[in-house]
Parts: structure tokens; C-alpha cells; sequence
């Protein structure tokens, strides 16, 4: 039935990674961006909410949240800073990833990453050309006891860094969706070096090539591992990735409109002419939208796994990132001249939204259309 | 799953029931009901087929619409979206007007028992009518006059698309009783049918859609009624006045927005599944490059239907859980209307010149679909109330 | 070079041709939707201003004029009514096609229709599926001294009564645009019945079936035509539709604007809203567009008709379309309940907007997309 | 051909041949530019390997741009538009700003004899102080004051983006000398660098983009000038002003707009330019079906430019001929540069994360194109303008 109250822990949860965002996360964000890292205090502290390392007490972590649970997290945090908030739910990911899929041996190595807060992992998902994650051409291939894997993967945080890297490809034989857990340092692990990016330089983002050989115990989950699982997991993640940018969406709307209250123009606050507010009320309504969606889609995905969740998780996403890109433009139409600055932070969302877009675009579900 | 857009299994199939029904029993009539701009002479006949309640003001006796766990306005939206699958006229022959609700949410007690309870034993049509030639949306502009003469309101003005205004017992009439005093000196009057002065410029409006709905051009000429008949105002004693309670009854109907948005997503979802098996048909006769756009097309259209439902169910659970949202209600009706009829139009171009003729319901739809985005205040007017929460009372 | 003045013939058959439109089209554009039908005297009126019955002198009639000519005839008798408008051009479109390709006994024949104010003839040239002119699937065979047309047109004006039709397809043994023209009552066509449109009642829109075998004389200019001079006349007459419909939008934006101006809502008129100016803005800009992308594309069609020019006449054709849609759609919203009802002609002009958009169309060129 | 859309060839070429030289020569330094935010050093060098005249006013010996028959405000636009191919940093280095010209449009001939005249013969920077931190569009809320003190008018109040403010000679810095007058009280001071009171609080403004662009924010401090100073005024002969000329100075401005319109025209084609070969040579790795989307979107954002090319040249054409249009500036200014945002996201989305790395330019390029839908009037203002058209004074 329907019933669209968060329960306890959505609604703790996200009060608490709101409070973070606010406090912590939203005043460090030029900081994280100068330094292309997110500063050690301000990781330490994030880590220490348990927020984003989704490690069972087992593993020495602090439980894994409910995958509502986790779309409140990104979309509190990205509310706060899309860079900080994508550097650490990244890193998330391959922790949940190896909790959910991974053999006892693969999540026994959860404990350093549920311990350390030096530690940075991440997933290699991303290839480009609008691929969804069943369609990725990586190849992750089982010969005898060994696994190859080769493929080019893009937009890939801590590329330089992450250990483990956990990289998504196909299975050539079968065509399902398999996983490897590359510990950094991998002989055949290229990373294809990045002078920076739009935004979000704080994650790191790299291309890696990959030509590797590992043992056949570097298969997430070995080599009968659940596809359909893995691939629910990893549809999860896009969604989450989705909701940060729907975040960061909310706060420029926001922000906008708390500054076109006080903005005077022609005699009166530029929020009283509807060329103005009426864009900010268009972005409440799509972000309302594409934060329902977002939901239904995670419940839909954890519901049935096995589904074929291509296409709804392929609209959710698209549509999240896009309402996100024309919030955060709107933004910086609002503020006008003040906006193109630095001085105020919409500039930044503004490329941060455009960032994400890019990392998972797809053009069949996002036709351009200059405005009609 | 303690935070769930789908509807509990007894609704699904209440609401499946309902939109077959409209479809196979009640579709068939469109066309006559359209070009007779009228409910067909046999609607009671048709409703009779119904295999569930419908909750008919005609015949009670039937039922009515089942409580489902869901809540009481996520029903309706179901309701509204699956019964105006079928086609815009269903609806409305289910109810007799909402004149007789108008009375029960500004009446006094005495007043209540006269012209609401009647009508709800017995049925009967009544009506409302607010809206006049000059203006629309903004409702504190209403200047049709109520003036005291003696023992009677003498009420003079004109009345635009007055729902069953023409054959209505009494309609409930929006006046001033004096323009000075601004929002605050609207009340509401009944006008009984037959009351001199009281004229049908026009029994139905010659209008783009929504044909069948008999929407009244009324004219109030001298037209003269007992004292009694001032809503909330009791003649005798007037300590027992309950006020022209005006800005709350409208701002009850606010909460009606995500229902007309779900007539919306009923009509621009008939359409994309009226023209899905057709195009299929066709598919040879599209290049892959362009087939391949038309099913893009359709998920996109579908996709965005389902953002309609769930900002509907995102509005109304918060009016089931008595903490309604204006700000929802509003992006609600913002939302899908405009989108609908953008579906509506696509389905027409995606089968070309066929689209547009009047073989298919397509066309009908389409014109049916633009005054969802205009009545119960314009897409304009919704932007204007999501815009407050951004920015207050700046936004106008 | 640039040159935008339009010269001499334009500006003073642009302004005839608006003053017939707002003096005698636009008054009469009810009745004809109620009579399905041009009235005879406006019909008649029409014919003797000689706009829309381009015929060479010799043929009885008063000269062809240019193609930019053409297209601000279109566009200004657009701006009067869309279905009178149509009813007129479609029937021109014969005689065009006629005069520019036929043989010398084709041409002769086109005195009856210059002087015969009773006479329909039409040309048959969509069939849906997005496809263009040189992708039609009609078939134009030539069989010894016969010729074999077959295939289904949609969108046919006058389809029960144009004489001659001209049907425009496909050679299949070359794929090169072919046409034939067919005297009313032609064995082997059959038209469909069509029950009405949503609008352009008055052009007496139907479908044809085509399965006929006429000797060789009936195709257009004979067997050696030149395709490729067919093709750009064809790709004009595509162009002319559009212009009529950004008549159409030009007049609903303006009436609008009009209405705006007058109207009041809470303290002021209603032009004055940003919500309600700003569609409007943006459809005049969009108008102005649309306009200048249908004269730039018919000259470099004129000036090169062996050129390929179909994806520009496309992308022509599909944005004037579309911003006449939008346009005639913002010019009933901005009446609101008035636009709705049939005091005012802004609900006609939204109709027969999307009627023209359908007739036209190509899912390549104009995906959809819900507001952002 | 009466009515062509089309460039003279010999316009043609000329225009093919700065955008080739821009990406050749000049492109290869946008990175730099970009990071040390402002031009290369060695910028003369780079601009002395123009094969054309570019109107240089360093070295104005090198020759003014060509005239062509398609007019003067015509060939501008083909001149922005391929300069700003290359890179946007190029272009500002060609003026010396434009605070002279200021003083041309506004100065008694005494004044345009000190001011102008000189900076045409031996070259210099000048500047323009119009925007302030407390206003944008509204050019009416000048808040810096000129108030007269004996022999001197004392200036306080701060400037942003102020383009060359922090080098140049003197900066034209509009003050109010009586807030009561509006507008009309708002004129244009002559305020030399040096002089005491003069403050560059921020050399170049950190910005979004456009970062070459050495825009300062500067702040006057009890800044005392001499009272013949004030543009358009004469001390001693007060019969001999010529008025603030405001109003008439800020319109003249209007007629830059499609020329801004035009730089992001050039961006955006520039993005697609850079995009299209990339995709080709990625094609294997595309579906068909997404190819063909890839395909599509290319078509639509070459069309969408030609578009915006069409409606400047509809507003230029205007003044060359001497018949300046507001409106269709405005649309020029309304439809191209938010066009121009849209084309070079979808190009960077096409790409993928490759499209956001710095690898490339898109990156640059979006950063820039974004102060295009905002300075010299925003989207909004230009559809005031236009909306004037259809409404009137309403509309604003």
C-alpha cells in the first residue's frame, strides 16, 4: 500500500546527515575543491558518523542502512557539497558492494575500511557511450583459476588511490554482470592521469585502462556469485549517485530563492517577479518528482532483484540529473552576475551538476532540445 | 517497505476493475458525448453495468466507493485517474454537483439541514458558480452584487462555466455584499431554480473540450431571494452566524487539485495505450533509426505519467494524515496537466494524419486535456503557491 | 551577401495578402469549420486576388510569384485562419508542382484551374512515419507505356474531390522522386472516409489508397522529369505548410498579448506577470526564428535543387511546427478559461497547430521531452 | 537574391580565416589563459601572427577590419563569432577597453579632446564602472555617490566587474550626484588611476569563467576629481553641457547584445566542432540505436546555432540600416547564449567523463558561455524587451 512516511531510521538518518551537510560538509566545500581531497578533518568527522562506510558490526562497522536509508544520506550530504558528498559515498560503494556480494574472505577485509579512515576504495562502473551497467564492454573473464578482466573504465574516483578498486564488467561467456576486487597496485591497472575536472575534483575522478590477471578468488563473491544480486547492488549505486545530485539541486534552489528575497531590482525584491520565481517553483515540483522516483526505483530494484530494472533505473537517473543541471542553472540565473562569482557557491553546483551528468548519460533517455 | 509509491493489492484491482469498465462499457460513448455535448441519454443504464461501486449520487443504494487502507484521497486519485480512462464523461454523471458540499461547508446548521441533507437522502443536482467573465483565477475579483433590499438579497451579475448550473435545484452563488471590504465581503447564496431574475444565458458553453460536461452561462438579473438563503448568516440570530467562511471553502478545494491532475494522467495514459498496440502494427513502416525513436518516445511518455502519480500520492497522503499540503497540491496540478496534454499531442504526431482524426479518441483527448492545466487555478497559479515555499509571500 | 529587405513583389504580395487575411479570412474562419468547407464567396475572393492560384500568364493565370513570395502568403494568410488558409495553399500546391515540372499538356490543362473558381485539386504527398519526400514508399512504376502507382497516402486535402490529384512517390527501380497526375475519378484510387479532424476541417483532409495503372502521359513532366527539380519543389510545398502555421502563431501570440493587456487579475493587468509575458516573449522570439529558418532554407532549395536539402527542410519544418504548437498552446493558456471556450479564436488556432504538426512529422527530429 | 541569409563570400573568407587562425594560434594558450586568469604574456606576439587585420588598438598600424558590403554590424558578428572560436581570451586583448569611447558618446568636445582623442592616436586602457555589488540589470540603483565639494566632486561607492579596471588609465565611473533624480541623476566621472581614494580591492574577480578576463572590483573612497571630470557637463560654460546622456549611452549598449550573442555562437560551435570527430572516431563503441541519438543531437545543435545566427543577423541588419530594433537585439540576446549553454553541456555529455577532464576545452568553454545569458542584460531583461513588443510598457 502506499504509505510515504519514512520510518525511524530514514527519518534519524537523514536528520543526521543534514545536520553533518550544514555544519560540516557545505563550509568545507571550496576547501575540498582547492585542494582536490577533502580535507582530513573533515573526512575524519564524516567517517566517524558511520554514515558512509556501510560495514556490518561484524566487519567492525557501524551497520549497513537500508537502501532508503542510504538515498537520504546522498541527497542530505550532496545537499551540503556534491564534491565531499561524492568523495565519500563513492568510497561507500565498494564497501557496500563487498558487504553485500562479496566471499567471507573478501568481507573479513571490510574491517580496515570500517577502521581506517585513511582508507580509500571505490567502483569502476562507468565506461561512457550511455552503457548501463548490463551492457558494460569491461570483460571479466574466468579462465581455469585465474580471472582476466580488460576494458577501459571512465569517471572513476580515487582512480589513483583505491584500494580495493572494485571493477564491474561483463562475463564474455555469459554475458551477466561480474565484479573484481583489485587491491591498489594491481600489475595491469593503468591510470590514465587527469589534470582535473569541471568539478568534484575532490573525488579524483581518473580513466583506468585494464589488463589484468588476478586468481579466481578476486571475483566478488567468487565465481558463482549471484548476477542478478550484483547487479540490483550496482543499479543502487547509480540511483544513490542520482539523489546526491538531487541534493545539491534542492540547496541552489534554495539558495536562490533566499537570495531573491532580499535582491532588489526595478523597485522591488527580484523574487516578486515570476521570471524569476516561477523557474525555482518548476525546479521544486521536477526535484519533488525526481526524489519519488528515485525512491520507487530503489524499492522496486530491493523488491526483485532479479528484475529487469534497466530502463526504470536508466529514466530515474536521467531524469534526476537533468532536473539537477537545470536547478543548479537556474541558480546561477538568479543570482545573476553574483552568481558567476565566487563569492557565492551556486557557481559551483553549477558544475558539479554538470559533472555528474556526465558520468552516467545516456542519449536515448535525454534527447537535447534546445527551449522551446 | 515502510515508504512504498505502490497502491496496496485490493486498490490495484479496484481501480483495474474501474478502468476496464470505463473502458469496454463507457468508452464507446465518447464520441456521442462529445458531439452531443452531453452525458448519453442512457448513462444511468451504462452506470448499471458498473461491477463495482461507484459511488453514485443517483443511487446510493449501490455504494460507494470502497475505504481501501491506501487512504481516503490516495482512493480518489485512483478513482479519478482510472474512471476518466475511459473517457471525460463518466465522472461527472456520478455526482450532483457539489452545490449541496458548498452548503455543508459554509451553512449554518438550520441551513445545512435544508439544502444539504435533502440532497443527501434523496439526490439531486445542485451547483456552484464562482467564476465569472472577468475573471478566473483571481476569486476576490467577483463582482456580482448582493444587496439587501427589505426581506430579500437582490443579487445582479453573470456566471461562467457553472458545472450543472442550468438544471440544478439551486445554485450556490458566489456574490459581494459590498465590494469594498475585498475577499471579506464574498458570500455565498442559494438561488433556487426558477427564482425570477434568475436566467440560463447558455445551458452549455461552446467549449474546446470537455463537451459533455454541461457547463452553464448563467445571468443573475434583479434576481431577488429570501435573506435566509446568505450562507453562514443567520437572519434572526445573528450571534449563530459562522462568518462567510469564503477563503476556507476555497482553500478546501485546493486540496481537489491532484484529483484533476489525475484526470490528466487518466487521459494522456489511454492515450499512449491506445496508440502503443497501433504503432506496433506499423512498426515495418518506420525506419529502425525512427522506430527506435518511437519507443523512446513512449518510455519517456509512460516515465513521466508515473512522476505525475507519485507527486499526486506525494499531495494527498498529507491530506489523509490531516496535515494537508498546499504547496504539494499545487505542484501536483503544476505537474501533470501541462505534461498530459504534451502526451496527448505526441500520441496524435507519432500516428500522423490518423492522430488527428476523429476515427480515433485521440483528437477528443487532446482537447479534452487543456483545461485541466487552466481550471482550479492555471499552471501559473500553481507556480505561484510552490514558489512560496521558496520565497515566501513574494511570490505573485 | 546578407540582404534582408525583402524586395519589391514580397512587401507589397505580403501585404495584400494580410489584408485579405484579416479582412475577409480570419471573419470567416467559424463557418467554414462549421461547413467543412470554404464559404463560396470567400473562396471566390480568394481565387480573384490571385495569391494562391500561382499560374503562369499564359495559362490564363496572373504569374507565379517567387518562393519567398510563396512563403509570406502562407504565413500571412496563416495569420488569418489556418484552415482557410490551407484549404487554398493545398489546392495551389497542384498547380505549382504542375507548372514547374509538367509536360506541355499538363500545363495547358492548368487554365481551368487558374480560371475555374470551382475547381479542387490537391497534391497527395504524406504518409506518416516520419518520412520525407525522398523516402516515400508509394510506388510510381513505369511499366512499358503505362505507369502503376500504389501505396497510401495520408493527409490528402480534398481527398474525395481534387481534380487532378497529384500523387507524389517513388520510383522503385531507381528510388528517385516521381509524381503522377490523376484526373478525378481515377480506377484504383479510394478514398478513405475520414469522419473529421481535430481541425483544418475545410481542406477536407482524407486518406487514399492507391492501386492504379494510368498510360505514361499522366506522369508528372513526362517519363525523363528531372527528379531532383521535383524533389525541391516538394520540399517547398513542406516549407509553405510550416509557414502557414508560423502565421498562425504569430496571430495567436498577438491576440494574446492583446487579451493580456486588458485583462485584470488581483490589482493588475495580467501582461503585466512575468508568467505571462515571458511565453510570449519566447514565442516571438522562437517566431522569428522559425520564419527566418523557412526563407533561408527555400533559397538555398531554389538556389541548388539538385542539392540534398532534406535534413535542413526537416529540421525547418520540425521547429516551425513546434513553436507553433507551443505558441497557439501559450496563447489559450494565457486566456485561461476564456481560451478555452469558442468566444475567442485562440482555441481554433491550438487546434489546427497540432493538426498541421501531425501532418508533418519525424520522431528524429523533435523527441519528446516533459517541461524540464 | 533579395532576402538571403548568406555572407559574402568575401566576408566569408575573411570570417573562416580568423577562426582558423584563433584555433590555430591562439586555442593552444586557452588552458593557460584560463589558469593564470589572464591573457598569455606574450599575446601581442600571438595576435602578430594574424594573417588579416584584426583592429587592433594596440597597433592600430596593422589596420582596422575590412569592410565588407554585407554591412558593419554584420561583419561584427561574423567577427566575434570566429574570434571567440578560438578561445574567449582572445578578443578583449584587441581593445583597450572601453572607457573612451564612453567619454566619445558622452563628453563635451573639450572632455572627448582630453580623453578620447588621445587614446585613439597612441593607444591605451581605459575602462567602464557601471554594475555594482547592490545591482545588476537595474542600472537605475547606481548607489556610488559624486558629491561636489568646492573644486572637486568626491566619489564613494564600489564597482564589479569592471573589465581592465585594475590597469587602466582612467576608469568612466557612473555615480549619482543627487539619488533623488533616479536615473536622471546618475552621470559618468572621469576618474584617473592614481589618484587617492582609488582602490583595486580585487584585481580580477575569481569568477566561473571568462577567468582571462580581467574584471575588477573596486572601491572609491572620499576619491576626489576635478569638477570638469564630470562627462558631458562644462563647469564654466554650464549653457555648453550636453547632459548626462544616460539613457541614450545605455541604449547605444543595446545594439552589443547579438554581438555577445555571437561570442557564444562561437563557443558553442567551437564545442561541437571538437565533440563531432571525437564521437566519430568512438563510434564502434555506441548502439546503433544510441549512434543514431548521437546523431541526432549533433543535427539539432548545429541547427539550434544556425538559429541564433539567423535572428542576430535579423537584429544587426537593423542597424546597419539605421533602424535599430530593441527587441529583435533582445531576442538575439535571448535565444543564443542560453542556446550556446545547453549545446556545450550536451557536447560535454556526449563525451562522458572525458568531456568534463580538462583534457579538453568543453570544460573551459561551459565555465564561460554561462555570463553570456547574464551580462549585458540577463535572459530575463531581453524577454522584457521582447514581451514590449506584444504588450507594451506592461511587460517588465
Amino acid at each position: 500500500m502506499i504509505d510515504l512516511e519514512p520510518d525511524e531510521e530514514q527519518v534519524e538518518i537523514a536528520a543526521l546527515a543534514r545536520s553533518i551537510a550544514d555544519e560540516l560538509v557545505a563550509p568545507s566545500a571550496r576547501d575540498a575543491e582547492y585542494a582536490a581531497a577533502v580535507p582530513d578533518d573533515v573526512w575524519l568527522k564524516v567517517f566517524e558518523t558511520g554514515l558512509v562506510m556501510p560495514v556490518a558490526e561484524e566487519h567492525g562497522g557501524g551497520g549497513v542502512p537500508g537502501p532508503l536509508a542510504l538515498l537520504a544520506i546522498a541527497e542530505n550530504l550532496g545537499h551540503g557539497d556534491p564534491g565531499i558528498a561524492s568523495a565519500a559515498l563513492w568510497h561507500a560503494h565498494a564497501a557496500l558492494l563487498v558487504g553485500a556480494h562479496g566471499t567471507a574472505e573478501q568481507r573479513s577485509a571490510l574491517t580496515r575500511l570500517a577502521t581506517d579512515p585513511g582508507a580509500r576504495s571505490a567502483v569502476a562502473l562507468y565506461e561512457g557511450f550511455g552503457r548501463g551497467p548490463a551492457e558494460l564492454a569491461t570483460s571479466v573473464a574466468v579462465e581455469g583459476d585465474q580471472v582476466r578482466v580488460r576494458g577501459r573504465k571512465v569517471g572513476v574516483p580515487f582512480a589513483a588511490s583505491a584500494d580495493p578498486l572494485v571493477v564491474v564488467g561483463t562475463d564474455p561467456a555469459t554475458g551477466a554482470v561480474r565484479a573484481v576486487v583489485l587491491p591498489h597496485g594491481t600489475a595491469g591497472v593503468t591510470v590514465v592521469a587527469n589534470p582535473g575536472s569541471l568539478a568534484l575534483d575532490a573525488t579524483q575522478l581518473g580513466a583506468v585502462d585494464l589488463d589484468v590477471t588476478v586468481p579466481v578468488s578476486a571475483l566478488l563473491g567468487g565465481p558463482d556469485a549471484d548476477p542478478a544480486g550484483l547487479l540490483a547492488t550496482v543499479q543502487r549505486l547509480r540511483l544513490l549517485t542520482a539523489s546526491t545530485a538531487v541534493g545539491t539541486a534542492l540547496r541552489a534552489v534554495e539558495y536562490a530563492g533566499q537570495y531573491a528575497t532580499g535582491r532588489i531590482a526595478f523597485g522591488r525584491p527580484i523574487a516578486s517577479y515570476q521570471g524569476v520565481s516561477f523557474p525555482l517553483a518548476e525546479a521544486m515540483m521536477r526535484i519533488e518528482a525526481a526524489r519519488a522516483e528515485l525512491v520507487d526505483v530503489t524499492n522496486a530494484v530491493v523488491a526483485d532483484p532479479g528484475g529487469d530494472h534497466g530502463t526504470a533505473v536508466g529514466q530515474a537517473v536521467s531524469y534526476a540529473l537533468a532536473v539537477a543541471v537545470q536547478a543548479t542553472r537556474d541558480g546561477v540565473q538568479t543570482l545573476g552576475g553574483h552568481g558567476f562569482i565566487k563569492d557565492h557557491p551556486v557557481e559551483l553546483w553549477y558544475r558539479s551538476a554538470a559533472t555528474l551528468s556526465a558520468l552516467d548519460f545516456d542519449p536515448l533517455r535525454d534527447p537535447f532540445q534546445a527551449r522551446l | 517497505m515502510s515508504y512504498s509509491f505502490t497502491l496496496s493489492r485490493p486498490l490495484q484491482d479496484y481501480a483495474r476493475t474501474l478502468r476496464e469498465w470505463s473502458t469496454t462499457e463507457c468508452r464507446p460513448y465518447a464520441r456521442q458525448a462529445d458531439e452531443q455535448k452531453g452525458r448519453p441519454e442512457n448513462w444511468r443504464e451504462i452506470l448499471d453495468t458498473a461491477p463495482i461501486p461507484l459511488g453514485r449520487a443517483d443511487k446510493p443504494e449501490l455504494g460507494q466507493v470502497p475505504t481501501f487502507e491506501d487512504g481516503d484521497w490516495i482512493t480518489k486519485l485512483a478513482f479519478y485517474e482510472a474512471i476518466n480512462y475511459g473517457d471525460v464523461w463518466v465522472h461527472p454523471t456520478l455526482g450532483g454537483g457539489i452545490g449541496d458540499l458548498v452548503v455543508k461547508a459554509l451553512g449554518t446548521p438550520k441551513q445545512v439541514a435544508e439544502w444539504y441533507d435533502p440532497i443527501q437522502q434523496r439526490g439531486g443536482a445542485t451547483a456552484f458558480a464562482l467564476t465569472e467573465p472577468g475573471f478566473g483565477s483571481d476569486t476576490s475579483m467577483v463582482a456580482t452584487t448582493a444587496v439587501r433590499d427589505n426581506d430579500s438579497w437582490v443579487v445582479n451579475g453573470s456566471k461562467m462555466y457553472c458545472t450543472g448550473g442550468a438544471f440544478a435545484e439551486y445554485v450556490v452563488v458566489f456574490a459581494t455584499v459590498d465590494k469594498e471590504l475585498g475577499a471579506r465581503g464574498i458570500n455565498a447564496f442559494v438561488v433556487p431554480r426558477g427564482t425570477p431574475g434568475f436566467n440560463v444565458v447558455k445551458e452549455n458553453e461552446d467549449k474546446l473540450g470537455i463537451r459533455s460536461w454541461t457547463t452553464s452561462l448563467l445571468e443573475f438579473d434583479d434576481c431577488a431571494i429570501p435573506l435566509e438563503n446568505r450562507l453562514g448568516w443567520d437572519v434572526d440570530h445573528p450571534e449563530n452566524s459562522v462568518g462567510n467562511g469564503y477563503g476556507g471553502a476555497l482553500g478546501a478545494l485546493a486540496f481537489n487539485r491532484p484529483n484533476m491532475a489525475a484526470l490528466a494522467i487518466g487521459l494522456a495514459q489511454a492515450s499512449i495505450d491506445v496508440v502503443t498496440p497501433i504503432l506496433k502494427g506499423q512498426q515495418a513502416g518506420f525506419t529502425p533509426q525512427r522506430w527506435s525513436a518511437v519507443e523512446r518516445d513512449l518510455e519517456a511518455m509512460n516515465a513521466t505519467l508515473e512522476r505525475g502519480r507519485r507527486i499526486n500520492y506525494l499531495a494527498q497522503v498529507t491530506v489523509d494524515r490531516g496535515r494537508p499540503s498546499r504547496s504539494l497540491a499545487a505542484a501536483a496540478k503544476g505537474f501533470a496537466p501541462e505534461t498530459a496534454e504534451r502526451v496527448i499531442r505526441r500520441c496524435i504526431e507519432l500516428l500522423g494524419p490518423e492522430g488527428v482524426s476523429k476515427e480515433l479518441l485521440l483528437e477528443k483527448w487532446y482537447r479534452d486535456s487543456k483545461i485541466m492545466d487552466i481550471f482550479e487555478g492555471s499552471g501559473q497559479v500553481q507556480r505561484i503557491i510552490v514558489g512560496r515555499t521558496l520565497v515566501g509571500g513574494l511570490a505573485g
